[in-house]
């Protein structure tokens, strides 16, 4: 199984490496909506420091599930899921392996939109650069597995592209928030301590609880 | 080994009884054209056997290897035609032969060209390689011979062939009549989601494709 | 246009831009307020004054593409929304040097430096769309649109220092300001770098253009060869 | 024309209200999203009054896309649209019939947000309704016109509900921009003037340069 | 009044040409089976004429009212059949009568429930009445058969002869090549975007459907 959901991965960042297509197209959504944040909140004030995380996680989920839903939609538009579920390649290799690729999707767009954000905004998130990447890679994984179960589940659904931020958004509130959070804190050169280690911990026990379930679930949700 | 076996199976949309009741197991080597009106229940059952979806009731008991040509294409755009065949190949141990495949379809030259520079034929070409590959035992194709011209219709005759000569199971559906029944060893024919018919193909078959309408349909 | 033209024109455009180094370092006296560093502004106006320009011409190549259904008016248009995109980059990386000398930082949100940002996402989609367009018919119209209809965003970029109050300075050029606050040596020196700034352009588009359309070229027979 | 136009509006709005699919995610979409700003940005605060105009019209501009969008791939999954240009109906009929459907939907999801923003905010939106009114029409006619316009000339696009967003937002941000700062002077209950006056003017100046473009370009684009 | 007629019409995509130097011009009445292999630009003509794409070069004129069916079936999931066909119809000033047609088309007791509860036959029949409603002069039909069954193929026929009957065009492009032979009094057989053969349906296609290709195809 692990071989197969590898072997799904490489093939799917393969496919989005040779022409970055949807990869551009969500880092230049994620510039836009920066902009656009820029405009709704007094980006030079002070202020701008307290929701520098709520800014950035905001930004990341909302390209995040755009770049799940499109990894669906390759799958789909030659009816190719049809077939790889056919030929008997178990859905939780699938499901896995798809997630993986779009982990490898989200982080490239954190690892671009990050810098740029520090430059604009003018604040240095990368004080704490390892806090960053736990941080980064936790919720990441979180955001890549719900939205790829979800996406799963609504493949053939006529509103996907509508429906799956209205399901995933509020799954992922918690790891959201505790992304949120700590980023702040981690952005202030502060490890997080005290209060703040219950988020990390919030952070691992949800990617735990949620693979786990996926793994476990993953096989009776695709077929009916 | 194939094995292909329906034991009183069902299948319910909500209330709606897309089939009925239907028991029937093939032989190995067996050429298998599923007939019926449109919303007999072709698609159901053949999307049933390949695992897409599972039988309401009874037991569906399928064997070895299978592949399945659905009504897209199953290849992936954004790949050339190598990646995709070595990516399907690679899913199974007995992958089958990628090189000899291309050659087999005519896209050696092209092999490196991402799909979505291909022409329709091309890309159906790979579709067929992509189903035949790496001997399946099972085989179902759901309307294959649509839109095909006279050359592409007679390749995948050629490939249909080959598999049942090393004894390969095969279900197609098909509104294509005399296309299909130069192949066929078997029938199945449903009606409104019931079995109309289930057996060798008859003679008549080969001359008149309406055949099986007039004598097992229900008179409408 | 041949390729003797196009040298030419490139080396006129060298040989003017190191003319234009010379006077620019050995000649005109350092700034009053800014000291040494004001002398990037010959590099950061006449950039935007090329982006601009190319902007423009990729604008009125589309409406021709369309209107006569010409690949050439398209590949034209491509050539420059490139070529523009590389001096929107210079402008933007001069912008920012400045910044961070003059006022300590990288960039502050104010209405000319947020415009210049939007235009630049905006003819980066306007790159990406190509590229994900087959069709090639398609990507004419479709592009071609977007780069008239981008066009209004170049116009507010020029017209953010007027309309907003802005961090960035108010205009300098005396065809802006009616003349009077800027040393009219310093402002001939930014014509005569725009001018060489352009004959650089020209023969970058022109390049470009080259390159765009033996692409076309090769699209095709390789369309058609794979068709058979 | 301008009875085509009309017909095609009728047909889109019934469709939508009969099953009210579309209008019902992208609502829950708007909901969401809401809770998810609450996460971000402190909703208790004072702050929170100067980017109430922010917040919003981010919501709506998501939204407002997201429904655009459907509204498209309604036309386009059984070819409707190509039956529709057989028949001759003028892309400019098309599309404004489409513009004036989207206009329908956006300002129905205004509707509900509003008076649900007001009250989970504690701020009251409506001290000034006539002002809200235009504002709303404004700038819900920008987001729905542009984005139709792109919908339309993406619609065969592979990439679609990730290049729309791309591109429509930057196009709509000067429209989005007024419509924040005239929000935010309503809500405080003064009615615009002075410099906000000039918003207003943007907003009208907008709507108008960009439905004659779109008038006039469409009948070219959408057949080659 | 119908008309059809093209000039000299070439259409490329970039450098590619999907049809080269095309001329033919068609009376009312007849009835033109559009052959060729796949890739021939069968689809690409189609469209030209349907007014979805305009020719490269040359002229093509179109007379009167056209009615298009595509590949898609062209009606609305979200709609009942009764509420596609008179949106279709208010369309034009003479749309056609709604009622008749739910009548002609066996819908009129469902014509009230939305499409998405139809099964693909009567999906079908509602898309062959929205495509015949109103007389429209000139038919343009994109593969019809394909996934009809023999009752499907049975009502199409009789709606293509009775538009025949009142003097309309019809152009219908397909490789099901019996169905098309009943009615076509042309043919225009397309190889690799060019034009082999135009002219009124020769005898002998009726027996043997792979003549065209045999005596006008290029070897191959
Ligand atoms: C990243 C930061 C910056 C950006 C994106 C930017 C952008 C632009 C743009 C688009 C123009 C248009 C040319 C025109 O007005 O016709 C311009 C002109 C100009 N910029 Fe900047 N700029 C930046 C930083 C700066 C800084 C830091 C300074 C000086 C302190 C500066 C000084 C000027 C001047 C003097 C002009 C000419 C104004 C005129 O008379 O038209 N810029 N800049
Ligand atoms: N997901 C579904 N939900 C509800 N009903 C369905 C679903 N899929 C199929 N049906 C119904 O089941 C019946 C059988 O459909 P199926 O697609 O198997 O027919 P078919 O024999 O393949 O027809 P065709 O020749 O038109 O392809 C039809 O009446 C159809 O309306
Ligand atoms: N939008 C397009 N861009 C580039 N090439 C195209 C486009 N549409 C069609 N072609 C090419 O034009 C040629 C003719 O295509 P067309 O779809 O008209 O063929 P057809 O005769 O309808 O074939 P089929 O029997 O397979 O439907 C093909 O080689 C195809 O690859
Ligand atoms: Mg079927
Ligand atoms: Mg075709």
């Amino acid at each position: 199984m692990l071989r197969q959901a590898w072997l799904v991965c490489v093939k799917d960042v393969r496919m989005e490496f040779r022409g970055k297509e949807a990869l551009n197209a969500a880092l230049a959504f994620a510039l836009v909506v920066l902009i656009l944040f820029s405009f709704a909140f007094d980006p030079t004030s002070e202020q701008i420091r307290e929701i520098t995380g709520g800014l950035l996680w905001i930004l990341f989920a909302f390209s995040g599930v755009l770049l799940v839903n499109r990894s669906f939609a390759r799958e789909q538009s030659n009816d190719c899921l049809d077939i790889l579920i056919a030929s008997r390649v178990p859905a939780s290799a699938l499901l896995l392996g798809k997630a993986m690729a779009n982990l490898v999707f989200i982080l490239t767009v954190e690892a671009v939109c990050l810098p740029v954000f520090s430059l604009l905004y003018n604040i240095n998130l990368f004080l704490l650069p390892q806090w960053l990447l736990l941080v980064c890679l936790l919720t990441s994984w979180a955001i890549s597995l719900l939205g790829t179960v979800f996406a799963a589940m609504t493949v053939n659904l006529r509103l996907r592209e509508l429906m799956l931020p209205v399901i995933v958004y509020p799954m992922i509130i918690p790891a959201l928030a505790g992304a949120m959070q700590l980023t702040n804190v981690v952005a202030l050169g502060k490890p997080p301590e005290g209060d703040d280690l219950i988020w990390v911990r919030l952070l691992v026990g949800f990617d735990i609880i949620f693979t786990a379930l996926a793994l476990g679930l993953m096989d009776t949700i695709l077929v009916d | 080994m194939s094995v292909l076996k329906a034991e009183r199976i069902s299948k319910f949309f909500g209330h709606f009884p897309a089939l009925r009741n239907l028991s029937f197991s093939f032989e190995p080597g067996s050429c298998v054209a599923l007939l019926g009106r449109n919303g007999a229940g072709k698609t159901t059952l053949l999307e049933m056997m390949a695992g897409l979806s599972r039988p309401t009731e009874g037991t569906l008991t399928i064997g070895g290897r299978v592949s399945l040509l659905g009504h897209g294409i199953g290849v992936y755009d954004e790949l050339s035609a190598r990646e995709n065949l070595n990516f399907f190949a690679s899913l199974h141990p007995r992958g089958g032969d990628v090189d000899a495949w291309l050659e087999k379809v005519r896209l050696k030259e092209v092999a490196e060209a991402p799909l979505r520079e291909y022409s329709r034929g091309m890309r159906q070409r790979l579709a067929l390689a992509r189903t035949f590959m790496g001997e399946p035992d099972l085989l179902l194709l759901d309307e294959p011979f649509t839109s095909l011209d006279d050359k592409a219709v007679a390749l995948l005759q050629w490939l249909l062939a080959e598999a049942l000569g090393r004894g390969a199971t095969i279900v197609l559906s098909t509104h294509q009549i005399p296309e299909a029944m130069q192949l066929a060893t078997h029938i199945l024919f449903l009606e409104k989601g019931k079995l109309a018919y289930n057996g060798p193909r008859p003679e008549e078959m080969l001359g008149d494709s309406k055949w099986i309408y007039r004598t097992y349909g229900v008179a409408n | 246009m041949s390729d003797k033209i196009l040298l030419t024109v490139g080396l006129a455009s060298a040989a003017f831009l190191v003319r234009n180094l010379y006077q620019m370092f050995m000649v005109l006296p350092d700034e009053a307020a800014q000291g040494a560093i004001y002398r990037i502004m010959y590099f950061h106006i006449p950039s935007w004054f090329s982006c601009f320009t190319c902007f423009f011409a990729s604008g009125l190549a589309s409406g021709y593409a369309i209107w006569k259904k010409n690949f050439r008016g398209d590949s034209l248009a491509v050539a420059a929304t490139e070529v523009g995109l590389a001096f929107t980059a210079i402008g933007l990386a001069t912008g920012m040097i400045w910044a961070k000398i003059i006022w300590g930082i990288w960039w502050t949100w104010d209405a000319r430096l947020t415009w210049a940002f939007i235009t630049a996402l905006i003819y980066a989609g306007y790159l990406m769309m190509r590229s994900m367009i087959d069709d090639p018919g398609e990507r004419m119209r479709v592009t071609g649109v977007l780069s008239i209809f981008a066009f209004t965003s170049v116009v507010i970029t020029y017209k953010a220092i007027d309309w907003w109050r802005t961090q960035h300075p108010g205009a300098i050029l005396s065809f802006r300001t009616g003349g009077g606050n800027t040393d009219p040596a310093m402002e001939a020196m930014i014509y005569q770098n725009w001018f060489a700034l352009l004959l650089l352009t020209v023969v970058l588009v022109a390049v470009r253009f080259r390159m765009e359309e033996s692409r076309r070229e090769i699209e095709g027979l390789r369309r058609a060869v794979y068709a058979g």
